[in-house]
């Protein structure tokens, strides 16, 4: 069977205007990678990693610069927008922010039922409203919601809806780009359960996109760290969590404060400010504390440690890890 | 520690309503905190629970209206904030009660270079001349990590990334020597390795210049990581304080507990424990304890009466009708 | 810095370049011989052969386009009535516009700016509302009726001030402040809408809570940022001001550029028209190009990022 | 609908708060009445000529007094209530429609269209509005749809940019990309999405720029432009009593009222609806 998405090689270059002035960003750079049917595929990195521009193009949101994607075993990477239309209805997409990915003018009935008419799916309203009532059970709200306005909801039952309204075309895939970022801790719980929930009863694939290793170790399989538009290390989540390789993963594993007062680390907070991006040797390097020679020669590339776990590093890691959390 | 050293800062029976179209927004009930001398207090708490109205309240920030303080005290060494004179708040906004903000990238004026607006404060508080504020401000910059200090004070706000002005604003809290420093979400808007060095920042300063911090924060690692204390707000309420460890190692609290248990940790959990619902309306909010339509330990005498805040071991203060029920 | 003024500069041209077409089809547009509407109905038939040639009014309408842009820039375009180049004429009566503008401008900028500050600083006082009110009734109060209730207070009543004409400095007054009254109200609210939505700001609350007078804070912290942005909107008054000047200069017999467009179009004379649209288009124009190059000037966060290129 | 009637609802809840957009408000409501029933409450013809009362000062008969050629002024500035508000809704509702249009495609679709559309808009702005309705008026003559169109495409470009800037904003939001996302044509997008939600600046500026419309329409008229005589008008009226202001100043005055309070009107709600609808205002 083919992996539900294949990715080859992808690049993205911004073209920023400013006061008459091209820049360009190279926003994303050389990311492969495969996510298998069934899987939960993490995707983790600070802001301006390249993340959600990655999701963004699997779905066809953004156009690579160069690279491929294929999904479900078709390249999509040069279709328009009519020829891709069937894979939007098998490859969906939630955002982070349910105060701003729901239009405000529209019910949730209007919201959800869009879907069933773009596609073709059910033209009768009378069916069109039994079927959404069906999917907003599923995601835990009810019927006598289908009137109500977005803004007549908390960031929870938003979130819901969003999830609601990827869910009518029966997607296989979804995208789900930073999906409780913008919701407190206790309403987060709620989704994250919820997404687990429906995975399983609806047979999804998810890439799972989240700048908090603490949701993405609860969420995934398998775990891809981003750092300047490159994939830095891959591994099976517990693998990754259990023996990071790259020092950039340790670092990020480092920095998050535990609420568990007893597991204390220390950060040194003078250094390790500056992110630079070096024309050659490794990204990495002005804030690393392990670097040798070659570091600053040679960009590395992404190898393989053994059949499942690849990291892009000249000197990667091998004690245990600094994940107390399992304990 | 809290019973040896004294008390800086008494915030007493706080209550603040905001005046809206839809109605007034009970936004804070009853808040009583207090801090001691040196000592390093989180105030925890999800979104609209009142902790940021609480903290702004203490330097009078709050633009009234439409807020109004409509009963408490606050006291800085016995001096009731609330009542003294807009000069004598000026001498204490900055000089003896420093504050940081959240956004870094807006609480800097984009027309001023770091050195004029960080001159300015100085010259206010310390009463010197223009040169001596200059090298202050430089002290202060390397102080939080900034090297190049002179290159810094040179620069607009917009040329600094999202950390360094976190690290501009703390020198600049830093600079007039205050006796507490107030930090309102100080790294929500900034990624996790830049939080743990600003964090590590703040720690740092406290024990060095023996400054009382005061620290807001939705995020309970945050305040595992960096204080001495808890406060656990919900909906305009104290819902539960104490000692870090006790508070949250042992809650007492189901909110407190809840919480704790909503944070993602490892896969190895089947399911998330999660608090049911979010948080209510606070125009109009449920009677009794505001908590008790998401409890699930819930009963009569929760809907009617709103439940003290008691101390329930030494130190350890929590407001439910049912904590021996949850005790460990 | 440079290249970027530059860029700007050549932004300009395409501007231009429609604008004169525009006017030229306009002027097309006029039911008639064009060689007519262009001599004047009373011309004789070898004046129309030898416009028809200068005009190339026998070819295709590209290139009577070219050509007449070609006169018009050689300052060969002459007027119907007076047969002297309109360049010639124009210029002096421009000038005149200028000295009223100027005039009211003199009074108006800092009057508003500092009314509308005031209010924001003073916000829901009766000051604010007294000042609000007023500048109201300012922008909505027609300029030539203000003119005339003036003249009839000042002039036929009192008989302090000339009702019109350009004789002296007295002759100034009534018309300046009837500009200067619309452009007052204006820039004062601009002024206050800016200055309230930048006390909201939360740079300006860090200045709060760090103890500075609030005197410091609003005439230094906040001034600042609004001095910024008032500078630009005032630079797109100026074609509001022009237009006004047109009104002003009829109900005062001002002679200058804006009534000798109208009396153009009474005399039939479009040579006159077609110039001095083309004119004070373009005058308003390089006045927002000034607008903008003095805003990079002044404004650190484009004055750096141009510098740094 | 119920999404509109709500957000109707909380405007006007809004503006009875601000005095003064009561009052324009209240001003529209009369000039409005005004304009539809001119024929029942004008006392005399607007065009009827009385020479013998030539000039008259304000009377019992003639509550504003009559013109240089005995018409009864009260009935003129009744009857140029109808004339002046219909050429400025004609005027702003036009350019308000064309003005959307030309902005959201030029904001929604961006690249080439974007850039010409806008380079087009320039050249308007370029040209001051007051001239360029006196060069087209001046073309083609002074005829009332002429009027319309001068004052129109003199607005076009305003409402062109606030309709860009708004569609703008729309787009960069979300729930336009999660529109895309689930299929939704580009034109479904536009009208179903960006538009209805960039239609609350655009009343704003529709009804500052009906205060605008008038004060042209009159201004033009005052000129000699606008509407020919005898269609009563307030601009052409005005200038006509220029003529004669020292010895019958009134024939000025009341024409001059007439616009002024109309054009406050429009500005007083104007101002009033922006306050009650600018999100930056509202509280959480």
């Amino acid at each position: 069977m083919n992996p539900i998405v294949q990715v080859e090689d992808l690049k993205k270059v911004f073209r920023t205007q400013n006061f008459g002035r091209v820049s360009k960003i190279t926003a994303v750079e050389g990311v492969s990678f495969t996510i298998q049917r069934g899987e939960t595929l993490g995707l983790i990195g600070e802001s301006g990693s390249g993340k959600t521009t990655v999701g963004r193009m699997i779905v066809k949101l953004l156009n690579p610069s160069s690279g491929h994607i294929k999904l479900d075993g078709h390249d999509v990477t040069h279709l328009n927008e009519k020829a891709f239309k069937p894979f939007r209805k098998r490859f969906q997409i939630v955002f982070q922010d349910p105060y701003s990915s729901l239009n405000p003018r529209m019910t949730v009935l209007q919201l959800l039922s869009r879907p069933l008419s773009v596609f073709g799916i059910e033209k009768d309203r009378k069916k069109q409203r039994m079927k959404v009532i069906e999917v907003l059970h599923d995601v835990g709200l009810h019927e006598e919601h289908l009137n109500r306005y977005p803004h007549e909801f908390s960031g929870g039952q938003r979130q819901r809806v969003a999830v609601a309204r990827a869910l009518m075309t029966k997607p296989e895939f979804i995208v789900l780009d930073e999906p409780t970022s913008a919701l407190d801790v206790s309403v987060q719980a709620q989704i994250l359960n919820l997404l687990r929930q429906l995975k399983a009863a609806h047979n999804l694939t998810y890439l799972f996109i989240s700048h908090d290793l603490g949701v993405i170790h609860y969420m995934c399989d398998r775990v891809l760290v981003m750092y300047m538009g490159e994939i830095v290390e891959s591994a099976p989540t517990e693998e990754l969590f259990t023996s990071p390789a790259h020092p950039y993963t340790r670092f990020l594993m480092e920095s998050i404060p535990d609420p568990d007062p007893e597991l204390t680390n220390e950060i040194d907070y003078v250094n390790k400010v500056k992110a630079l991006q070096s024309t050659y040797g490794c990204n990495f390097l002005s804030r690393c504390d392990r670097a040798l020679p070659n570091c600053f020669d040679r960009h590395p590339e992404l190898v393989k440690l053994s059949s499942n776990h690849l990291v892009r590093c000249h000197n990667p890691l091998k004690e245990a890890s600094v994940w107390k959390r399992d304990g | 520690m809290s019973s040896v050293s004294a008390k800086v800062l008494e915030i007493k029976d706080l209550q603040v309503r905001f005046d809206t179209e839809d109605g007034v927004v009970k936004a804070v009930e009853d808040v009583n905190l207090d801090l001691f001398s040196g000592e390093m207090l989180g105030v925890v708490g999800e979104t609209g629970c009142g902790k940021s109205v609480t903290l702004q309240s203490v330097l009078r920030l709050l633009p009234t209206p439409p807020t109004r303080i409509t009963r408490g005290q606050i006291l800085f060494h016995g001096e009731n904030l609330l009542d003294v004179s807009e000069e004598r708040m000026n001498e204490i906004r900055g000089g003896k009660i420093a504050m940081i903000f959240q956004e870094p990238m807006t609480s800097l004026n984009p027309v001023f270079t770091i050195g004029e607006q960080m001159r300015d404060v100085i010259e206010q508080h310390r009463r010197v001349g223009k040169r001596k504020a200059n090298s202050i401000a430089i002290r202060a910059l390397i102080e939080v990590g900034l090297e190049d200090a002179e290159v810094v004070l040179s620069k607009y706000p917009h040329e600094l990334s999202g950390g360094q002005r976190q690290r501009v604003m703390i020198a600049m809290a830093l600079s007039c020597q205050p006796e507490i420093l107030i930090a309102d979400e100080p790294t929500t808007a900034l990624d996790v390795s830049i939080q743990a060095q600003i964090l590590a920042i703040i720690k740092h300063l406290r024990q060095t210049h023996n400054m009382s911090v005061l620290l807001v924060t939705h995020n309970l690692g945050v305040v595992a990581q960096t204080c001495d204390r808890v406060a656990v707000m919900y909906a305009g309420y104290v819902v539960e304080k104490g000692e870090k460890f006790g508070v949250l190692k042992a809650p007492l609290h189901p909110y407190t507990r809840g919480l704790l248990e909503s944070i993602p940790r490892s896969r190895k959990v089947r399911e998330l424990r999660s608090i049911p619902g979010s948080v209510p309306n606070l125009i109009d909010p449920p009677e009794g304890c505001r908590f008790h339509p998401r409890c699930s330990f819930a009963t009569e005498v929760c809907k009617r009466e709103v439940p003290i805040l008691e101390e329930a071991k030494p130190g350890h203060f929590v407001a439910c009708h049912h904590w021996r029920r949850l005790g460990y | 810095m440079g290249k970027l003024i530059l860029m700007r500069v050549l932004l300009l041209i395409p501007v231009l370049l429609g604008v004169s077409i525009f006017i030229f089809l306009l002027m097309r547009l006029i039911p008639g011989d064009p060689a007519i509407i262009i001599a004047g109905e009373n011309a004789t038939p070898e004046m129309l052969q030898q416009i028809r040639e200068e005009f190339a009014l026998d070819k295709p309408l590209a290139i009577q386009y070219v050509t007449f842009m070609k006169n018009l820039l050689s300052g060969k375009v002459v007027s119907i009535k007076t047969r002297r180049p309109v360049f010639e004429e124009l210029f002096p009566r421009f000038l005149n516009t200028i000295h009223l503008t100027l005039f009211s401008m003199a009074i108006a900028i800092p009057l508003g700016i500092t009314l509308g500050i005031l209010a924001a600083a003073h916000r829901n006082s009766l000051l604010d509302n007294f000042v609000m009110v007023l500048a109201l009734l300012g922008v909505s109060m027609p300029v030539f009726w203000l003119g005339i209730i003036l003249i009839l207070v000042f002039a036929v009543q009192l008989g302090w001030l000339p009702s019109g004409g350009k004789e002296g400095f007295a002759n100034l007054i009534l018309p300046s402040l009837t500009i200067a009254f619309a452009l007052t109200s204006m820039i004062a609210r601009m002024a206050r809408a800016m200055m309230v939505e930048t006390l909201s700001k939360e740079y300006i609350r860090t200045a709060v809570a760090y103890g500075l007078p609030r005197r410091k804070v609003v005439y230094k912290y906040a001034l600042k940022n609004v001095m910024i942005p008032i500078v630009t909107v005032i630079g797109l008054q100026f074609g509001y001001l022009l237009g006004g000047a047109v009104l002003t200069e009829s109900v005062f017999g001002w002679p200058g550029i804006g009534r000798y467009i109208v009396d153009g179009i009474f005399s039939r004379d479009y040579s006159v028209v077609q110039v001095g649209i083309m004119f004070l288009s373009m005058v308003f124009v390089l006045v927002n190009l000034g607008v903008d190059v003095l805003y990079m000037l002044i404004d650190p966060k484009v004055r750096r990022d141009v510098s740094k290129a | 609908m119920k999404n509109w009637f709500c957000s109707v609802r909380i405007i006007y809840r809004r503006l009875r708060k601000n005095r003064l957009a009561v009052v324009g408000f209240w001003i529209i409501v009369a000039f409005i009445f005004t304009a539809l029933f001119a024929p029942w409450i004008a006392p005399y013809d607007p065009s009827e000529q009385d020479l013998l009362a030539s000039l008259e000062g304000p009377s019992v008969a003639h509550p504003m007094g009559v013109d240089f050629f005995g018409r009864d002024i009260l009935s003129r500035v009744i009857w140029g209530t109808r004339v002046s508000l219909t050429i400025a809704l004609m005027a702003v509702a036009i350019s308000a429609i064309v003005g959307a249009l030309l902005g959201s495609l030029a904001g929604f679709y961006g690249g080439i269209l974007d850039e010409v559309i806008m380079r087009i808009m320039d050249v308007f702005l370029a040209i001051p509005s007051i001239l360029l309705a006196i060069a087209i008026v001046a073309a083609l003559g002074p005829r009332t749809s002429n009027l319309v169109f001068a004052v129109s495409l003199s607005t076009i470009p305003e409402f062109a940019r606030i309709a860009r800037s708004a569609v703008l904003v729309e787009r960069s939001k979300e729930y336009i990309e999660a529109a895309r996302a689930i299929g939704e044509s580009r034109l479904s997008m536009l009208f179903r999405y960006a538009l209805p939600n960039s239609l609350i600046p655009m009343v704003v500026q529709a009804s500052l720029r009906m205060a605008t419309a008038i004060l042209s329409v009159s201004g033009l008229g005052f000129l000699g432009l606008g509407v020919q005589p005898p269609t009563p008008e307030w601009g052409t009226d005005l200038s006509l009593a220029r003529t004669y202001l020292e010895i019958a100043p009134h024939a000025g005055i009341f024409p001059g009222i007439a616009i002024f309070l109309s054009v406050i009107g429009f500005n007083f709600l104007g101002d009033g609806l922006n306050e009650a609808l600018n999100p930056r205002l509202k509280d959480r």
